[in-house]
Formats: C-alpha cells, sequence, structure tokens
C-alpha cells in the first residue's frame, strides 16, 4: 500500500532511542537516557518536517498518510515526553516527578532493556528473508474452480441481501473506527509547532520571562509540550536558556 | 541427476496441470532419456500402499493425481467444504463484490484488511463469484458476483441491493486512487 | 487405519491449503492418537532425498509444500507476490510476531513502542500475519505468523527460526502485570 512507505521508513521510538544510546557506546540508564534526549528530539522535528510537507497537500491519499504519520508521532512524543521529564530532573529541580512520572521512566529503561535483546530476532528474520530457499504448496483445491457454463452453485444456507448488507455495515463500521482512533490520537498531540510559534510569538511581545510564567496554569502534560518546544528553540539557538542556579526559575531570552 | 525424482515430485505437484516432457527437461535441465528413467522411478515409488498420489500421462504431458481409490472419500469431502454455511470472513468479501464489483483483488484486499486469495478462490468454487479479465489493463483480473449469485438473492442489478446507494457514497471518501489491479497469475 | 499415510498424502494434496487436524481426523475418520501416527510415519518418509515435499506445521493445522531445496528449480514457475522488501517497520513487528506470537495488538505495542494497528494491517493483507479470537479473551484478538510466512522463511514450523527459544525467554517479561499499557496517549 502506497501510503505505509513513510510508516515503514521509521522503525519506532525505541530502535531509534537504542541507536543513539549504543552508538555513544552507553549502557541504558537514566544518565544515558538524559544524554541522548537531544539527539532523540531532533530527530523528532526531523519527522515532523516531513509531516508538514505532507499536510500542505490537500488530496485524500496525502491526508490519509498525515493521519498514519500522525500516529507514529504520538508514540514519539510519548516518549520525547518522558525523556524530558527525566531532563527536567536535572534542569529544573522546581519541578520534582510524582511516582508515576518516575515509574515511567524506569518503564522505559525496561523496554528499551527488552528491546536490546530483541533485535538480534529482528536481523535473523531479515536474513532469513533475504535469503532462504521458499517452499511452495498448491492453490486452493486446484483445478476445481468451476469453467464458465458448468453449473457449480453452493450459497450454504444464510446467503441473502440481509447477510451481505449487514456484512457491508460490518466492514466500514471497522473503517470508521480505524479513522476515529485517529483522530483521537490527533485531538490529543499539542503540535510542536504550535507551541513553538506561541512561545516565539509571547517572548517577542513580552521581552524575557519566565518558564512559570509562559506555562502558566496549563496541565503537566501542556507544560512538558512547552518545556519540549523550548529545548528546541534554545537549540536553535533562537532563544538563550539561562537558569541562574539549581533551584530557580529558568529565563527565556529574545536573541 | 540427482534427487530427479524430488525434483519432478515438486515440479509436479505446484504445477497441478499436465506438464509436457519438453518442458520438464528444460526445467530440470537433462536428456530425454534421463527423464524416462526418473518417470519410471517415480512411478514404481508410487506403486506402493503408502502412496496416495499417482503419476497420469500421455506421449506428451504428465501430471501428479490422487489415485482413484480416495476419489469417493475426496469428492464428498470437498462437497462438504464448499457446501458448508458461509464463514463471517467469505460474507464479508462477498458482500464486497456484490456491492462494488466488478472490483480487483488487491481493492477488496485493501478494504477488508485481509489477505483474500483462498477466500476468492472457494467464492469461485462455489460459483459465487467469478473472474474475467480486466478490460482497461489486460493483464489483471476482476471479480463480480455471478448470474446465479443474482438469482438466489432474487434482484436483477446490485443498485437493488439493500442500502446500495449509501455504500457508494462512503466508498468515496474511503475510495483510494492508487494502481489496484491486480497482476496476471 | 488402512493406507492412513496414502489417504493423508492425497487428502492435503488436493486441498493444497493448511489443513486442522480436526478436519482431517472428520474425514479420515481416526482418533487424534492415530492421526498423530500417521503424521509422524508421513513425516518420516518425506525425509528420504528421493522425496520432494515436506510438511508445515503449526500443531492445528498442516500442509504439504515443496522442500526449499527446490526453490531455484520452482521459482521461476510461482509468480511469487510476498518477496518484496520488508520496510525496516514491517520487519520489526513481523520478527516480533514471528518469535512471539500469537501475541496481542497491546504486547506487539508495548515492545515495538509504537502503535502498529498499520502496520498489522499491511502485514495481513500480505498475508504474512493473520489474526484470531484470543481463545482466553473472546473479544480481544491475537496474531500470528501465517504458513505463507514459514514457506517464505523455508521453515517447517516455527521452532525451527533461529535461537527460538532463547528470543522465547523474553515472553517472561509479560508475567509482570504493568507490561501491558499500550504505548500511543
Amino acid at each position: 500500500m502506497e501510503y505505509e512507505t513513510r510508516v515503514g521508513e521509521f522503525s519506532g521510538p525505541l530502535e531509534k532511542l537504542l541507536t543513539l544510546i549504543e552508538a555513544e557506546k552507553m549502557d541504558i540508564n537514566e544518565v544515558s537516557l538524559a544524554k541522548v534526549t537531544d539527539d532523540f528530539l531532533r530527530y523528532l522535528e526531523t519527522f515532523k518536517k516531513g509531516m508538514t510537507e505532507d499536510a500542505e497537500a490537500i488530496d485524500a491519499d496525502a491526508e490519509r498518510k498525515f493521519r498514519v504519520d500522525l500516529r507514529i508521532l504520538a508514540d514519539f512524543v510519548s516518549v520525547a515526553s518522558k525523556l524530558i521529564f527525566l531532563k527536567s530532573k536535572y534542569l529544573l529541580p522546581g519541578l520534582a516527578l510524582t511516582q508515576e512520572e518516575e515509574a515511567d521512566i524506569k518503564d522505559l529503561e525496561a523496554r528499551l532493556h527488552i528491546y536490546q535483546q530483541l533485535k538480534p530476532a529482528i536481523k535473523l528474520i531479515n536474513q532469513l528473508w533475504a535469503t532462504s530457499h521458499h517452499s511452495f504448496s498448491r492453490q486452493y483445491f486446484i483445478g476445481k474452480v468451476a469453467m464458465p457454463g458448468q453449473t457449480t452453485f453452493y450459497p450454504g444456507t444464510n446467503l441473502d441481501t440481509e447477510a451481505l448488507t449487514a456484512a457491508m455495515h460490518g466492514i466500514f463500521d471497522t473503517i470508521k473506527t480505524y479513522d476515529i482512533e485517529t483522530e483521537t490520537i490527533r485531538e490529543k498531540i499539542v503540535t510542536l509547532e504550535e507551541k513553538i510559534s506561541e512561545v516565539l510569538g509571547r517572548i517577542q511581545k513580552e521581552g524575557d520571562m519566565h518558564f512559570n510564567n509562559l506555562s502558566g496554569e496549563k496541565s503537566r502534560g501542556e507544560m512538558i509540550v512547552v518545556f519540549l518546544a523550548i529545548l528546541h528553540l534554545a537549540r536553535e539557538q533562537l532563544v538563550l536558556l539561562e537558569q541562574m542556579d539549581n533551584f530557580s526559575d529558568i529565563m527565556v531570552k529574545k536573541k | 541427476m540427482k534427487n530427479g525424482r524430488a525434483s519432478l515430485e515438486a515440479l509436479l505437484f505446484i504445477h497441478g496441470e499436465p506438464l509436457s516432457y519438453k518442458k520438464i527437461q528444460s526445467v530440470l535441465g537433462i536428456e530425454n532419456d534421463e527423464l524416462e528413467t526418473i518417470i519410471k522411478e517415480l512411478q514404481t515409488d508410487l506403486e506402493s500402499n503408502d502412496r496416495g498420489l499417482q503419476l497420469v500421462s500421455d506421449r506428451e504431458k504428465i501430471q501428479l493425481a490422487t489415485k482413484p481409490e480416495f476419489n469417493s472419500i475426496l469428492e464428498s469431502f470437498m462437497k462438504e467444504e464448499i457446501s458448508e454455511d458461509l464463514t463471517p470472513a467469505s460474507l464479508e468479501a462477498l458482500s464486497i463484490i456484490a456491492y462494488l464489483g466488478p472490483i480487483s483483488r488487491a481493492r477488496l484486499e485493501y478494504l477488508r484488511g485481509v489477505n483474500s486469495i483462498v477466500i476468492l478462490r472457494s467464492l469461485m468454487i462455489r460459483g459465487l463469484v467469478e473472474r474475467f479479465s480486466d478490460p482497461e489493463h489486460p493483464s489483471g483480473f476482476l471479480y463480480r458476483g455471478t448470474f446465479d449469485l443474482m438469482k438466489h438473492l432474487g434482484i436483477k442489478e446490485k443498485g437493488e441491493l439493500p442500502d446500495y446507494e449509501k455504500f457508494q457514497e462512503l466508498l468515496k471518501v474511503f475510495d483510494q486512487p492508487a494502481a489496484e489491479t491486480e497482476p496476471a497469475q
């Protein structure tokens, strides 16, 4: 299927994270995770950029591709937010992690360990796929398909128009569920671009301001996205991050 | 040739139809004499009571088939298989073909989200569906309901099926423009 | 049963697709024990270098297929549909399903850290993976590799995958209840 090409290019956040950690020859732990966070976010950005380009095309195919990408993005963002929490432990001592968030980070570590053990299996299947000799079987009742003009007709006892209509409804229900699931994901993602431009806008308007101000009354999830956006901006060197001492607020400054 | 019998068995097994001596020689890369020897060996093997297959041949062609002593058991097996009630999966495939046919296999599979080769074959064997060459892509095939199916459903054309218009509309939303025709087998 | 091996061979030959043990028992009118014995006998027969066929099996179903060593002879004959390349994501999902299947979507997604509905759909359309009702949770589904996958990889059963036992150990992680959450928020 055409629109799965994009999905295929990205194995997933765990694979990416593990690759980054292994490239640095580090073990899987909090320190190494915190260390590769920026690289991970940068990667997430390139993924996002590809998506925006797709979203500009308006035909149905591009729209579908965009929705598929959203699903994957959701998972990358989910991992990214865990990394941000972790990083924030080092950067924002004021933002104490809840038990749940600590558990999330432990869970991420555990998953990476499992993924590391799984990786050889993926290599093995890839090898088999590329080099194996195939075994072939016969078609279902080969040679028994009725020739034109031949009268075989076995409808069974449950075939009527109602049964066919019900089956059609079932198919379209499945398709609808599939679409709704993506819509929900879309609603839940606060897109990075929006946040980034929002932050930029406010900085330009009000000059330097405190991170606490910026995040305002928002939910924790959104606060993380704001933080993510700031990290992104800092990386792009659009603003400078300044933390006076370990326990203070972070200053966001216009460059 | 090493493993001549085994190669011949494998080849005739997947081909399903009578295969000419010439073709076999070229596929296995052997001369006529050697092929004759291998066929005789295979024939002798198949005579065993532990084998259920036999070679059917004329001067030019040869085919692997089941021994006649299993005809009755196999025929009743097949009859039972194709007269069973349609499974939910078969009904699903058949409904798409009835409502949206003629349709390619790729499109059917795309809508169902499942590989449908075997189900299509079973629907054809049951006389519910037929396959024909796609007039627009001569190398591809399309599937449609048979005349007997329409008669059984009590309709003259698919437009008479309940909610026909509605499903056509729904389909437009979901439709996929990419090339859909099934390559020739 | 007299001629058990021969009947089984003829039955699998005609049917072509994987056939369930249950169905075979009812067609041949034999009990499970006897069927197991017959299958073992047939398997032993097929090991001979003079035979070109083998049995592919998943303990519930069984199928007659050609031995992989005849691939080069047969490939030109079979228009293969599934040999297209696998994308990294498909490969990742397929490997997990091949080694750890039957597996739920939630577990697959836990291990991949990524929503896998699209990949699962594409693997099912290609006929490499199939979905079935979880016998322990009737409303849930499990995914497993298909016979077509095994044949494509040239194995007779999934236990022949390299280091199969070792990777099975990884399933122990699911004994901890925490490992069941879906990754997508």
